[in-house]
């Protein structure tokens, strides 16, 4: 088990690595120049350069990568451009908004998706699965930022029930009341992932409904429910866990669109705007997180079906 | 005990509607074994998954004839109360032993979880029985194999816990779905000679499915012959192997390969099985006997006797003749 | 027996999967030290049970396995050091007929297509009349109308599939046809027509058959020499006939007695316990047969019998037969 | 070609829901190709007096804050969704389903190849789309290329999988035991049992790349602003959504029936497809 | 156990209750929603107008407009001037204290003035006529020009990339880069408190500070800070602004969309708050490089082809919102001068056509480089293009991101014109067009004489009459096009107290309570 964990972590680190490597390509071969955004209209070809020097933009790329990634190593993700602060520190704020969002999403989805795609899959063919399954895949056909929109106009500026964005932290001040400003931006995030859960349910369920062994289980006389719960959604859940963990990791960073909608204060909106300021080291950073999150958590899910799935043999 | 009276089988839609099997009918007696053999497509499995209340909803429905277990009809019963019953009821074995167990539960608690439905007993108790039921199926090191999860098992052995699932159900009848065809001949034998002792010991009736005509003639003592979704003929296994009524019966066994019989050609019975549905007057085996008049495509064929207890419908039985 | 009645000659063969349970590497001996001749027009069957290795055999021969030592000769040259052209020559020689009638024909491609596939792979089609012609005369052979080369596999039922799949290994007309397993997915009475097929062909045709099963019933019928395997061993070699009436090797006297036979007389009673082979993880020494003989003594333990002559041009692998 | 047609219509015939799918995405396609013919103004024809002036007779469904007709800019919008729709499915299939079965019949180079899937996997697709954008520049031929490269991924991984499952197929073998050489088992065997994994992929993959492409409008990164697609009406028009709420209607339902159409055709195709292959193709597109 | 967690677990929720009714009843924050992320907040090195807005109310200059934009002294006491116009003595106010505690004292001033002077980002425009400036006392600072200019008062009240005084030690310490937000050290009635990336500045008030006590006048006379702070929120969706304002989550929000306008002004629940200074869009033309680099006839006959109020109702839509106003000022300030401006927004575009062809155009592309971060520009741009084109010009549109514009406008080979705005600005000395560096690289002789005329004397009536002849050589040479005025307008709470009718230039909240 060990071991396993040890190689797979090294497989890992070794994705990791080419990763950073794809980052920081990636990252300059975006044209523009954060010096231009940062000096505004005036700035004299002399105030450029020396910027240009002090942050060490003057030097080759591989010296500039190796710089990089030597003070990763070492924690230090570097300094914003932008901000002029250290980018973990920029990192950590917008982590808040993105991980608690991505949280109380999860927290939808599963709610939402598990148990109606688990109706729908034992009212299969009837009009009730039909209906629930046509709007699971109408929501999953729905632009986010549409509907964000919409819930925006009707809950927040004609209704005023709910904040209609924004997100003061919840660990500041205001507590956990704050979490009613992520009410309609989770809402809106969950509706196309919750569709794709309860579909995936649904389908899992129904495939693992033909298995044999549900077969035999009400063969030696368990009540429908009893095999449904035990036999049928434990199984059928298998599938559903590693979707867990990638629409987790995904709404990380797939959130930018509702976090502009929202103006939240998470990571996604933070690369977009670092991508249009050029603020090199704060996407290099906040892309290598949200890599390694992903690694963790495809690492995890790995792991965890050592534990639901006695068959998996850790290879 | 359990005796199955004109059962018909449906499926398909609308006027596509057509019968897979029609108009069977057969008992089960304590302590015997009723052999039910047939080809693939004959009927053979969705009859034995009418008798559990299995048939898979809503592609296969039975539409007509009952299934009674001692005088009570359970036709229309849910399947655990066909399990669960007062004097014991039906449990089955399947075919497949690598998918007929849930491959993420040890097999311990895939038993128990019988026991607790059947013996109304819980913890150690159930676990017990359950230990005990693995021993009753010889499988070496039961306390150990208790934690053992399905992959882990051979074929013969999960039979064996498939076995021992049903045994847990406390049956009076047992039926078995094919349970050896997918096992090595040597575990076969083993695992038949343990159906058998089940059989004798807890005085249990037991519907034995299964194509080999070997298998049912070591093991069964009676015999039922499915062909096109009927019974073209039962009997006791001595009488029906050594005078076969019906064309199809002795046609069958001619087919049977015999490593004792040496080097030689093969008999076969010309043409293939029809399709449900295909052939819907007439004798089903028509078509493929060498014995057929023009009545056999026209009438369907009546029931001969040949002493107490073995039929045939033909309407020109062999043995008779000959 | 000259060396001209051998076409195919196995000597040594040896093939070792390696397989990882539980985090341990296991090397899983699936052909251990195997030799084997077959003699042109004969009919060899090869016997044993799941996993014996006799499949491996037969797909180490077409090289769709690669074998881990030992070599095998056909015609004298070994096919397993060869060039391109010699190569050609052994797709054109040996072919095979696959178990399962369903899985081995390409649900996408017409009969005649699938039929011709040798064929077209090696240009040996002169036009495409020629084709046409030669797809018809093949589906004739095996006792199919012409005009099921336009059809698709999923038009034919399971024993007009497995006639497309002889056909396939007749055209063009090959020296060795290795058949694995040819029959088991069929019914008994459709088993029987195709078994009879294939016996009728080769007599026509002069060719030599390697026939794999694990149904000693079908291999006693159609074999004129029977091998017969136990984990990855080759136990006893015999004439048909002589083989089932007389088996040596204990592990062949257990596999003819568990065979059963309608005859109402033999009934199975209770309480028949005769162990099941070996984890295919664990390394057996000595017999790997050792654990379940009734025979077993210290020798058997420790020391791997050789396949030694028994006399009748019978070759038994056992230090007690 | 009526022999592969006709299932297919009798397919549809059987499923109502998706032959409406299917009608609407034949309308929109009608839509695309005879714009020029079917739309009552220009798309780009200014008319700053009339801005923002509701649905009526002569603007259907209004006009936006340059005074331009709706209607005429929603029709043009079909070409440019199927422009993207068809253009990141030929992308992504043109790459992904060549690397796919390489990586199958190949496991050295697979390794390598499927590896560096995982890696492209690994980064945020939509972040990555946005970068390669920047990148790029913002043009539709570059949308197409970022919204593409996402689903090279998975498009690369589900023909991984049917691969490696077609690989292992006994007709596949028994080519190969007569001796057939790589590239005829793929044009022979492999492609054409992948025809219907893939249409099904592909279904799907228009269906979010028309999310993708919105998505990438509305943060400006989309197609260059000039261009009438949905997405850019809606991220011009975000701001008029109390002012002028039809500005943002017809555009987001445009992309919503088209999107939900091609899922349902795409659902409907799945579910007759080979069990074996379904399980790949969960909505794996996004 | 159980008791005692379920005890902990009340307690806890107790705590949060009570927190988040001390935060309600403390809430005298402003919460400020503005269009994105500000810039870094030190005034003198960048001209970003939200770094204005906030960094007006921690940061202080000598002087600050009164609400005629006439400047007043505001850290000074007032000057005199000798009569050559060459010294300037300026008095300091005393006993000001900075955020630090410490007094300011002219070596502040001095080292402020002089670090603007070399790395600020308007400071050359003045420095270039400074011969020197030196502390004559405590509280006197003293300026030497080399000759006469008539823009240094003005220039020393804008703050907006302007001499705002920091404390000597930490100008010195920063000198060419930024200064770090924990030297944000100000004289102002509100000091910093923090800066959470992408979520919010806040400033909070300053309770030794040390104002003037005349009325409030515009920017100038007494600034009393009456919040308790002020957040800055970066919402930048402006539809989000607006719902944001009307639901109660923001008590100000800033450029609003004007397409709003119609709707927003009947609004009870908010109130609007118009601009005073409009900001204005140019097309610039590139003088160094392309089909337009010298040819001013052609350059005219694109002028010609532009009807500057279509693309104004497009871009701002409501008509109060906006002036079609050739002049580069608007009527009643002092800089204003009809010159030259009847060749604006003639929108003919067949007088244009004959003109194009006359200047010998033959149909070369002309690149209209644009970006989509700001919407007005993208707008014109668009409305321009449709009439360039009606014009028979073969006019392309390049649309970039900001940044890429910003890169790309400095390569003369990449772009023929481009689109931009400018700000308000106090003299037309700032005017960008007039910067020879400035991308469009206009510097004709013809400017140059001028330019000599206009900056060389203090002398207002001289420096007026030299700025129309230079707004007539615009419209004469066309090195940018001026679009039209337009008025920006922000929206704020009703209950917000003490907010002016317009915001002047940048809004300020010192006066104003909630």
């Amino acid at each position: 088990m060990l071991i396993y964990i040890l190689r797979r972590t090294g497989a890992a680190l070794a994705t990791l690595a080419a990763a950073s490597v794809v980052i920081f390509i990636f990252i300059h071969l975006i044209p523009g120049d954060p010096i231009y955004v940062m000096l505004g209209d005036e700035a004299t070809p002399e105030q450029v350069e020396a910027l240009r020097t002090r942050l060490g933009l003057d030097r080759s790329l591989p010296v500039q990568y190796f710089y990089w990634v030597g003070n990763v190593l070492q924690g230090d993700l570097g300094t914003s451009i932008f901000f002029q602060e250290p980018v973990t520190r920029i990192i950590l704020d917008g982590a808040e908004t993105s991980l608690l969002l991505a949280t109380v999403t999860m927290v939808w989805i599963v709610l939402l998706g598990v148990p109606v795609g688990v109706l729908a899959a034992t009212r299969h063919g009837t009009w009730i699965d039909q209906g629930l399954s046509g709007v699971a895949m109408l929501l999953a056909s729905i632009p986010t930022f549409w509907v964000g929109l919409y819930l925006i106009l009707i809950f927040a500026a004609t209704l005023g029930w709910l904040p209609s964005s924004g997100y003061p932290s919840v660990f500041e001040e205001g507590g956990i009341s704050n979490l009613r400003y992520l009410l309609l931006p989770s809402l809106t995030l969950a509706a196309p992932n919750a569709a794709l859960i309860l579909r995936l349910t649904r389908a899992s369920m129904l495939d693992v409904a033909k298995e044999d062994y549900v077969r035999t289980a009400r063969s030696k006389g368990i009540r429908p429910r009893r095999v449904v719960t035990r036999h049928i959604l434990r199984n059928a859940l298998l599938a559903v866990v590693s979707a867990f963990g990638f629409t987790f990791a995904a709404l990380i960073s797939e959130a930018v669109v509702t976090e502009t909608v929202f103006a939240l204060p998470g990571i996604g909106r933070m690369v977009v705007q670092s991508i249009l300021r050029r603020d090199y080291p704060v996407i290099q950073g906040v892309i290598l997180v949200i890599v390694c999150l992903y690694l963790v958590i495809n690492l995890l899910v790995d792991i965890s079906y050592r534990f639901l799935d006695p068959r998996v043999e850790l290879e | 005990m359990l005796s199955v009276r004109n059962l018909v089988v449906s499926g398909g839609k609308g006027s596509a509607q057509i019968d897979i099997v029609s108009d069977v009918s057969f008992e089960i007696e304590r302590g015997k074994v009723l052999g039910l053999v047939g080809e693939s497509g004959s009927g053979k499995s969705i009859t034995s998954l009418a008798v559990m209340g299995l048939l898979p909803h809503p592609q296969l429905w039975v539409r007509g004839g009952s299934i009674e277990l001692d005088g009570a009809d359970i036709t229309e019963e849910p399947p655990y109360l066909r399990v669960e019953r007062g004097h014991g009821g039906v449990a089955m074995i399947f075919q497949e032993p690598m998918t007929s167990l849930n491959p993420v539960l040890p097999i311990g608690e895939q038993i128990v979880e019988a026991v607790r439905v059947h013996d109304g007993s819980t913890g150690v108790t159930a676990r017990n029985r359950a230990q005990e039921l693995l021993d009753m199926v010889r499988i070496p090191d039961a306390r150990l194999q208790l934690n053992a999860y399905p992959h882990e098992l051979s074929g013969g052995m999960r039979q064996r816990v498939m076995i021992a699932i049903a045994l847990a159900c406390r049956p009076q009848a047992l039926i078995a779905d094919e349970p050896t065809t997918a096992l090595d001949v040597t575990v076969q034998l083993q695992v038949l000679s343990l159906i058998r002792e089940l059989c004798d010991t807890f005085d249990m009736g037991v519907l034995f499915i299964t194509h080999d005509l070997g298998v049912v003639s070591e093991l069964a003592d009676s015999v039922a012959v499915m062909y096109g979704g009927k019974i073209v003929e039962t009997g006791p296994v001595e009488r029906l192997f050594n005078t076969p009524l019906h064309p199809y019966t002795a046609g069958l066994m001619g087919c049977v390969p015999d490593p004792s019989a040496g080097h030689r050609r093969f008999q076969t019975i010309p043409g293939q099985a029809p399709k449900p549905g295909e052939i819907t007057h007439g004798c089903r085996f028509a078509p493929r006997c060498s014995h057929a008049q023009a009545i056999c495509s026209d009438d369907a064929p009546t029931r001969v006797t040949e002493g107490a207890r073995h039929f045939a419908e033909c309407h020109f039985p062999i043995s008779r003749g000959a | 027996m000259t060396q001209q009645d051998t076409i195919l000659s196995l000597k040594r063969l040896q093939k070792t999967f390696t397989a990882r349970r539980k985090g341990k590497t296991y090397a899983v001996r699936a052909v251990n030290d195997v030799s084997l001749d077959i003699r042109r027009g004969e009919t060899l069957g090869i016997v044993g049970e799941t996993g014996c290795g006799k499949t491996t055999i037969g797909r180490t021969i077409i090289r769709l396995t690669q074998a881990d030592g030992g070599s095998a000769e056909l015609d004298g040259k070994d096919i397993f050091t060869t060039d391109s052209r010699r190569m050609r020559e052994l797709r054109l020689k040996v072919r095979m007929v696959f178990q399962d009638p369903y899985a081995s024909l390409n649900p996408r491609r017409s009969i005649g297509d699938s039929v011709a596939e040798t064929g077209d792979i090696h240009g040996v089609f002169k036009n495409r009349q020629d084709r046409d012609d030669r797809i018809a005369k093949t589906l004739t052979q095996v006792g199919l109308d012409p005009s099921f080369a336009a059809r698709f596999p999923h038009q034919l039922s399971g024993g007009q599939r497995q006639r497309v799949g002889i056909a396939r290994a007749l055209l063009p007309t090959p020296e060795l046809i290795i058949a694995d397993e040819p029959v088991s997915a069929l019914d008994v009475s459709i088993q029987a027509q195709v078994l009879n097929l294939l016996a009728d062909l080769k007599e026509e045709m002069g060719l030599t058959l390697m026939f794999i099963s694990h149904d000693l019933g079908v291999v006693a019928q159609i074999s004129d020499r029977v091998a017969v395997m136990y984990m990855g061993n080759l136990v006893e070699l015999a004439d048909g006939p002589e083989l089932f009436a007389a088996p040596r090797h204990p592990y062949t006297q257990l596999l003819i007695a568990s065979v059963p036979r309608i005859d109402p007389v033999k009934r199975i009673a209770g309480g028949i316990e005769k162990g099941e082979p070996p984890s295919r993880f664990s390394d057996v020494t000595g017999c790997a047969f050792h654990d379940r003989c009734p025979m077993a003594s210290d020798l058997c333990r420790s020391t791997r019998p050789e396949l030694t002559d028994a006399g009748d041009g019978r070759k038994v692998a056992c230090h007690h037969a | 070609m009526t022999r592969s047609l006709r299932p297919f219509f009798d397919f549809f015939a059987s499923r109502p829901v998706a032959l409406i799918g299917l009608v609407y995405l034949v309308v929109i396609i009608v839509a695309a190709l005879g714009a020029n013919a079917l739309v009552p103004y220009p798309p780009e024809q200014i008319e700053p007096v009339n801005r923002l002036s509701p649905p009526s007779w002569e603007h259907w469904f209004g006009t936006d804050h340059f005074g331009r007709d709706t209607f005429s800019r929603v029709i043009y919008g079909s070409r440019l969704a199927l422009l993207i729709g068809v253009g990141v499915v030929s992308f992504a299939l043109a790459t992904g389903v060549p690397i796919g079965i390489l990586s199958a019949l190949f496991p050295r180079l697979g390794r390598v190849l499927m590896r560096m899937v995982d890696v492209m996997m690994a980064f945020p697709s939509l972040l990555m789309a946005l970068g390669l954008i920047v990148i790029l520049g913002q043009s539709v031929v570059n949308a197409i290329l970022a919204i593409g490269m996402v689903y090279l991924t998975t498009t690369a991984r589900i023909t991984y999988g049917v691969s490696l499952r077609l690989r292992e197929e006994t007709y596949v073998e028994a080519a190969s035991s007569m001796g057939a050489s790589t590239l005829w088992v793929i044009r022979k065997h492999m492609l054409p049992n992948m025809i219907s994994p893939l249409l099904v992929q592909a279904s799907f993959v228009f269906a979010f790349a028309q999310l993708g492409a919105a998505s990438l409008d509305f943060l400006g990164l989309g197609a260059p602003p000039e261009i009438p697609s949905w997405g850019n009406m809606l991220a011009e028009s975000r701001i008029y959504i109390t002012r002028a709420p039809w500005l943002l209607f017809y555009p987001g339902l445009m992309i919503v029936l088209t999107a939900f159409s091609l899922n349902l055709v795409g659902d409907a195709l799945r579910d007759r497809m080979d069990p074996r292959f379904r399980e790949m193709l969960g909505n794996k597109g996004r | 156990m159980r008791r005692k967690l379920g005890n902990l677990i009340r307690g806890s929720v107790l705590a949060l209750t009570a927190t988040m009714t001390v935060n309600a009843a403390s809430a005298e924050t402003l919460r400020y929603a503005t269009i994105g992320e500000p810039p870094s907040l030190d005034l003198q090195m960048g001209t970003a107008t939200l770094a204005t807005t906030i960094g007006q109310h921690m940061f202080e200059m000598l002087y600050a407009f009164d609400s005629t934009f006439e400047p007043q002294p505001f850290l000074a006491t007032g000057e005199t001037i000798s009569d050559d116009g060459l010294t300037i003595t300026i008095g300091l106010r005393e006993g000001v204290k900075f955020h630090n505690g410490q007094e300011m004292t002219a070596d502040d001033v001095v080292a402020s003035l002089k670090r603007w002077g070399e790395y600020g980002a308007r400071g050359k425009l003045l420095v270039d006529d400074v011969a020197s400036i030196e502390a004559t006392g405590p509280y006197e600072v003293t300026i030497k020009l080399n000759q006469p200019n008539g823009a240094w008062k003005s220039m020393l009240a804008f703050p907006n990339g302007g001499p705002v005084i920091y404390p000597a030690d930490i100008v010195t310490a920063a000198g060419g880069e930024p200064i770090a937000p924990e030297n944000y050290i100000g004289t102002g009635p509100f000091k910093f408190n923090e800066w959470r990336n992408n979520r919010h500045v806040e400033l909070v008030k300053f309770d030794d500070y040390t104002g003037l006590d005349t009325p409030a006048n515009g920017y100038s006379g007494a600034r009393v800070a009456e919040l308790d702070a002020i957040r800055f929120i970066p919402v930048p969706d402006v539809g989000t602004r607006v719902s944001g304002v009307q639901a109660g989550d923001y008590d100000y929000a800033e450029f609003i969309s004007g397409d709003l306008y119609g709707i927003l002004k009947d609004d009870p629940a908010l109130k609007i708050h118009l601009s005073g200074a409009p900001i204005f869009g140019l097309v610039f033309m590139n003088s160094k490089n392309g089909p337009l680099a010298d040819n001013f006839p052609l350059r005219r006959a694109v002028l010609a082809a532009l009807n500057m109020e279509e693309a104004l109702r497009v871009s701002v839509g409501e008509e109060a919102l906006w002036s079609a106003n050739g002049s580069f000022f608007p009527e009643g300030n002092i800089w204003y001068t009809d010159a030259g401006t009847e060749a604006y927004s003639q929108g003919d575009p067949a007088k244009a056509k004959e003109m194009a062809e006359a200047a010998g155009y033959d149909g070369t592309p002309i690149k209209l480089l644009v970006s989509t971060n700001y919407k007005t520009h993208f707008d014109q741009a668009t409305v321009f293009t449709r009439q360039l084109a009606d014009a028979g010009i073969n006019i392309e549109m390049v649309v970039v991101d900001w940044a890429t514009l910003l890169k790309k406008r400095a390569q003369p080979d990449q772009w023929d014109m481009f689109v931009t705005h400018h700000g308000n600005i106090p003299d037309p000395v700032l005017l960008t067009a007039l910067n020879n560096n400035y991308p469009g690289w206009w510097a004709t002789e013809e400017k140059a004489v001028l330019d000599k005329k206009f900056t060389g004397t203090s002398d207002l009536d001289v420096r007026r009459e030299a700025w129309a002849g230079l707004q007539a050589l615009i419209y004469e040479q066309v090195p940018t096009m001026k679009v039209g005025d337009v008025y920006s307008y922000d929206i704020a709470s009703p209950k917000l107290e003490g907010m002016g009718e317009t915001t002047l230039i940048w809004p300020h909240f010192w006066g104003v309570s909630k």
